[in-house]
């Protein structure tokens, strides 16, 4: 209960409350789109960053290899769950777009937690930024191969259809992979000499950075919410990350995860794409439906994990850890 | 003034470069594209408000020769098809130069 | 292709949500709207510079059907008498998909 | 004369006139507009935040109600005179603009006043910023009230009329007066633990974001001054703010707040909106010419109170108090 | 409603600024100025992208009588040659209010 | 080679670097170029005032003088060598273009130095931002009076034609050089009380700043290569800055300048402007060709200068004074 207090009084939180209240009761407030744009990159930035840094003071031993395999095969599991799941409920544009939606990872949603913990005082691991960065991609193809496997003759790839290679450049070289994966490497080089130049900016301000990106996803949450009115979607992205969240939990605890990176793990594998992979999408799955992988992510996922999510699932591992 | 086409294309953001490329290799006289537009149509809101645009449309306009227009045409058809969008042609006199 | 009518409106930025929303109320088959336009006209300028949008305006473009006409006009018409504005209709032809 | 120096020589009001300068120089220095509104959000969640947080310390008794509601009556009474002076001297709908453009406040003119205080060491207090919070609604539900009021039959209000919710809604959930109060409250349930993670962002940066953001008002204040040439409405914006400064500034003392609150109170019946008001104005009043009061608060008003307005109250408060 | 020319400018965005205040001079019934477009044409690419504006485009609208068109290309037309861009005129019809 | 290395393992240069490949690799990574514009606001905004505090706490002197001189020096000399050169080669509108972009001076290659020296702890003065600032705009009236000296008949320079006043304000109300100078002015006058207010924004973030905003040179300068196709054009690009810096350095040194300022002065002389200059050629000198001139000094000269330039001028700097 009280983790839930203490997750619900910090200042991201609140400011993302704030932000869908005024959506909610109309209020003309708005973030302008490009400095949106720009406090996503910033976080990116950030948290690459200051992950490659952390990872360069690791010995990359048992523990890191751990967590990496674990995350690359829940990159590759969870898709498949989801589509198993969704397959006969809807087009199977709809189906292949959702698992990869939810296969793939919520780098804010990540942030969040971080500095979730960072409040609590609780420690967490550079390379789990790795395991981010690494299952940004895989559930992208996967997603995206699933969708051609099953289609009949190919409907809705016409002669300008998506190439592998172009398939390939949506899962590794979308924006945000790329940016992530550069910056991790980018701390990992410079080290903590780097960090003495720019950690004011990557350390001190990324809190205070969050609340704002916090306020306009509250924004554009509660607006995306208006779009989605089935109420079985809204069952799924509220039910499907709780099993995925339980499945990552234990996989993190038995390969012996500290209760910091184990909760990072477990948020990574319940939390779902609505950057990177809706983008992705539109030019590999046209077909599929932007107006119900997007909602779903943003506005029913992304809200729950924040929200109810980060505590419960830390409750979770507390529990069954000690 | 000489007699021209003008095209008008509204397609999402996303696919904008792709087109203007093949446009491009077509071998159109030029093209204008103005980013960020909002828009409604059969496939529901694009509010434009998006931090990956992929709800956000470009509108792309064309003045070329009356020749040119089925060729162009055939390129847009198939990729508003694909991803939504509309395409409007109409006269237009063009300020030669 | 179909004949179709192109309807463009200038209107404030902040008069614009409230506009789409009654033409999307009336059943207009889309519209695309581009945001941040400056302009001058018969209330002098708007500097599009505003930090509020006061001093901004949106430009819409529908295309629709000869018939949608009147209806469309009928809404737009009071609110562009009471902040300002311009509504031009032209021919064009759509490109059906 | 040092005060004025003092105010003059400081780094914001350095930047402002550097825009006043590159404009009316026509220099093609330019912010764009994106960046401007994120940086007046910015100054909002700061001042907001803060605000909250020195509200938490403080003990809410007899100093904190007589404050709130003292700016509470100017609230009400400043937009009545102003809409008594103006009343026959333009039409019914200026007249309203104006009373409630005059009858709120500006949140960038009390902002450099805190900036002033801290840069002379003088203390303030955070239920100010509760009192600019509450300062700038009903100026705009007086504007519209004295226009239907007034109003022969209707006149200008067709049948897609403006309705008293819709009125309450420009009122109350306009995106600067909700940032400003859920910012403060947001700061008020953190506290000092919330000041702890946000921080640098809040304060260490406030200063020198002010100076970016008053560089591109004084751009636009110049711009817009171009637009304004009729003498007695700049004589007015001139003259209304000094005679409203000295009518809070005695209310301020003889509820014996202290010198920095007293500056900030006078300050805030002095300043005229010059972002929430016109928003709400056109689609309230929408007949109103916004060519009128947005330069006289913007290019008139807000240079005044800037540069000449803070000190001079700041004199005539010491004179008074000691 | 009434019959008038509806004129579509296409200019660098560093040149737009004269072109409208020459407009505005000449006395034209308005306009209004869509900033920040990209392009292509003779001149090559315009990205579009810059921190400059140098590689970009204002698309300028501009409803008026017949009468007025002439006066308006004669201003267009030198300010298009010397730096790039198309002038495009075609009939609409104006909402009068 | 250590200088090359410590040189290419520094933040600011990695993040250019990742910003080359994601363009390269044609990744969908961008920054939004109001932000872009921003980002370099803040830098032209930071340098300035950090350069007009350190200048009030200098005493002018000979040493000052001397400086200053020299870069005025450069900044006629430079634009008639280029033009000389070039002038046979091309038309006389883009040969004058041209020597007004390599005769002015690219304020990001100069901050890029300052962060350079400031990680290897040699220090640099105040005054140098002067020279920076001294530097950018005469080459500006040197190549629009190339230009106009040369022209046949005033080719190209009908009725409408550019009047000297015109060129006079693209050179010195140019918003980049107006903002640095009044900069560099606001920071003198407030001096380290100054510095006190506004200094994490200014000193603690900037290298963080700057690695951000290279990220963005490095996706543009990528994208502006592809415009580029002729091969003579990339070796002016590369082989005059290296000439000039020759030049410059010798006239440093022989000066007398300290071993940072002397990297300083030979870097503005080595380099291009790519914001200042073009914004105004467009307008000045409107039949050269943008195509020309802004791929040259933004896709060749300024990675040139980064990437080899910086630390190869150094070496030759180190090894003439010791
Ligand atoms: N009738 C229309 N008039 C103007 N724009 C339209 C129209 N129909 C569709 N659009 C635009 O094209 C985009 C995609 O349309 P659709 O494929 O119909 O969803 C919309 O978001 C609008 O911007
Ligand atoms: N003749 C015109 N041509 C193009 N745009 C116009 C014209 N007249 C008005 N506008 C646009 O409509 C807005 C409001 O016009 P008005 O109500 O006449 O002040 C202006 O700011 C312009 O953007
Ligand atoms: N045929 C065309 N259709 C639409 N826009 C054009 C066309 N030709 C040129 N433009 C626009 O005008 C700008 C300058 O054209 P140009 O002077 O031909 O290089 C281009 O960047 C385009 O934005
Ligand atoms: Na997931
Ligand atoms: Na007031
Ligand atoms: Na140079």
């Amino acid at each position: 209960m009280e983790l839930f207090l203490s997750n619900i009084a910090s200042p991201p939180l609140l400011f993302f409350f704030l932000g869908l209240a005024a959506a909610l009761l109309r209020s003309d407030l708005d973030v302008p789109a490009s400095v949106a744009k720009f406090l996503s990159l910033y976080l990116l930035f950030a948290i690459g960053f200051k992950g490659g840094v952390a990872l360069r003071e690791t010995d990359i031993g048992w523990g890191v290899a751990a967590s990496l395999l674990a995350a690359l095969t829940l990159a590759f599991i969870v898709p498949l769950i989801a589509f198993a799941w969704l397959r006969r409920k809807m087009s199977l544009a709809d189906a292949a777009a959702l698992a990869a939606t939810y296969g793939s990872v919520s780098a804010v949603t990540f942030v969040t937690c971080t500095s979730y913990l960072d409040a609590a005082g609780i420690p967490w691991s550079g390379h789990l930024v790795a395991a981010l960065a690494i299952m940004e991609s895989p559930a992208i193809m996967v997603g995206i191969m699933l969708y051609r496997r099953f289609a009949p003759q190919a409907s809705g790839t016409d002669s300008r259809a998506y190439s592998g290679a172009a398939v390939a450049r949506e899962a590794f070289l979308n924006g945000s992979v790329f940016l992530i994966i550069g910056s991790l490497i980018i701390g990992w080089v410079t080290g903590s000499a780097g960090m003495d130049q720019v950690g004011v900016l990557v350390k001190d301000l990324f809190t205070g950075v969050l609340c704002l990106f916090l306020l306009d996803m509250g924004l554009v949450a509660a607006q995306r919410l208006r779009d989605l009115r089935k109420l079985a979607l809204v069952a799924f992205g509220l039910i499907f990350p709780l099993l995925m969240a339980f499945l990552s939990a234990v996989l993190a605890i038995s390969i012996g995860l500290s209760e910091g990176d184990a909760l990072l793990l477990t948020i990574l594998g319940a939390s779902a794409s609505y950057i990177a992979v809706p983008a992705a999408m539109r030019l590999a799955v046209p077909d599929a439906n932007p107006g119900l992988y997007l909602p779903m992510a943003l506005a029913v996922t992304f809200p729950m994990n924040l929200i109810v999510g980060i505590p419960l699932y830390h409750l979770f591992i507390r529990t069954v850890m000690y | 003034m000489k007699p021209c086409k003008r095209i008008e294309i509204v397609i999402e953001q996303r696919q904008a470069s792709a087109l203007l490329e093949a446009l491009d290799q077509l071998g159109v006289p030029g093209y204008t594209a103005i980013p960020s537009a909002r828009g409604s149509g059969d496939r529901g809101l694009r509010s434009g408000d998006e931090l990956t645009g992929v709800m956000t449309n470009s509108v792309i306009v064309i003045a070329c020769p009356e020749a040119d227009v089925a060729a162009i045409l055939e390129l847009v058809g198939p990729a508003i098809r694909r991803s939504g969008g509309i395409c409007l042609v109409s006269d237009a006199t063009w300020l030669t130069h």
